[in-house]
């Protein structure tokens, strides 16, 4: 997993590519989530576009950033997901949790809004 | 020649408890996928499962011990698929696997694994048989074109 | 992944005699190579003693029928690798095996494929000892980086 | 295996590309240079450039290709060989059999030279 990270505005964005998997990927996300939390960011938007493959453990950390964001009164939001990660994140139900959007433009207004 | 036959096939890979071969697990079934059967459709999905039922192996049946083995089965026979993922620990009582979409657990971190490869593969079964070994049975129906090898001789 | 951990690996695949699979031996042995430590610049030519050692087994040990079987094992012990290809015939006579490199067997259209294996792996032997099966196992040494030993005996 | 067949003057090019292995290509490759025989052509280029495998039963059916050629007054030549194939023909003695050459303009003009 590669990721670069920038702000739109008030809002941090972390472009993930690659594959977030158990020992690949998923730990260092929850890291990067983290590290924007820590750093005071209030409104987060994570840019899945480029990410071409999630497991379980995946779907886990980013469950696992989104309630450390709650407790902190962070939001999280979800962009550019595949159809293949969209399809996981209905399986799991997880899109009942997520905010998700089609584009980090999308998902940035929603914050501006 | 053959090219509706549904022919037998047996494969077999067996590695040391570790995390780092998942991949090799990836990159072997996507090698042979074709040639078992298995429309281009379903291999990221039954990719997905075959990684979770390792990780499974090495983390919760094995605990990571290097000197355990895990086992990775995959046969053809007829128009099934059968694929079974064997540790070195002693199992788990399957009443306790709870639903992870249940809204109780929809904000746990863990417990996806199991509840992902059954939504994609036609069936599971856990194997207790065996003596010293935990099994994950994963079947696979082969259907339409996808059932019926490609090659030529 | 750490090539230089000298980890015990294990494959095998099973299947019936027909010269169709000779193409899925190769792509499995593509997609493993790297995580067995095989370098790179040695991945075609024992792809190649990998083909010739199967088709041997499909055409001469079982004679085509399907009914029997070619069964492939790859081992990784320490820092070798040992490829094992049975067939369920009765093996042959190595002293008959002549040398296709001699101004009279030049011009014979067959008789290359041991040659050639033997020009690409660190040693061959003949596997006799399996009740109802004829094995040839070919071993390759796994040394550092670039000193792989290549088309010299 | 695929191939391409046109004639150069008085010289047949056969230009083979793919893999040339035993059941696939290996016996085609003999019948393509057979048929050239028994349309008359004297002079045969056999263009390898395109191929990027060949095993001990392509190597057979190059070497009878040759044999029938030469039972028939056909010349064969070889142009384009990748390195392994070129390595190929060297450990196996076959570079003693076949004129090899760089590329088919100079097989050609070998002919006409
Ligand atoms: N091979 C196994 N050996 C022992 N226990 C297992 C095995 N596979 C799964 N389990 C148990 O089942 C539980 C659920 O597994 P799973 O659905 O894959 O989720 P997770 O691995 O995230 O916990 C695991 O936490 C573990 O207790
Ligand atoms: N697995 C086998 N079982 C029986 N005989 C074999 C086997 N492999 C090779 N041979 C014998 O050895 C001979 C030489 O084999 P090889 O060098 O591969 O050339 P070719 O297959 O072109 O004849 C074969 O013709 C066959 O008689």
């Amino acid at each position: 997993m590669s990721f670069k990270a920038y702000d739109r505005g008030k809002v941090s964005v972390l472009e993930l590519s690659g594959r977030i998997t158990l020992g690949s990927g998923d730990v260092k996300m929850r890291e990067l989530i983290k590290a924007q939390i820590d750093a005071g960011k209030k409104q987060i938007v994570v840019d899945l576009g480029g990410v071409s493959f999630i497991d379980s453990s995946g779907l886990g950390e980013l469950v696992a950033a989104y309630t450390t964001a709650r407790r902190n009164h962070v939001s999280i939001k979800l962009a550019n997901l595949t159809k293949k990660i969209d399809d996981l994140m209905e399986i799991t139900r997880l899109a009942s949790v997520f905010d998700t959007y089609g584009s980090v433009d999308e998902a940035v207004e929603s914050f501006n809004g | 020649m053959d090219n509706g036959t549904a022919e037998d096939l047996t494969l077999r890979l067996v590695v040391q408890s570790h995390l780092r071969y998942t991949d090799l697990f990836e990159s072997l079934c996507r090698a042979v996928f074709p040639e078992f059967g298995i429309p281009e459709e379903r291999t990221d999905w039954l990719c997905l499962s075959i990684r979770e039922a390792v990780n499974n192996a090495v983390l919760h049946g094995n605990r990571k011990d290097p000197a355990k083995t895990v086992e990775f089965e995959m046969e053809r026979r007829g128009r099934e698929v059968t694929i079974r993922v064997w540790d070195e620990g002693g199992g788990f009582d399957r009443s306790k696997l709870s639903d992870p979409t249940s809204p109780e657990n929809l904000l746990r971190p863990s417990g996806r694994g199991i509840f992902l490869i059954r939504q994609f593969v036609d069936g599971v079964r856990f194997l207790t048989e065996r003596p010293g070994h935990f099994g994950m049975e994963m079947r696979v129906r082969l259907t339409g074109a996808g059932a019926a090898p490609q090659g030529e001789e």
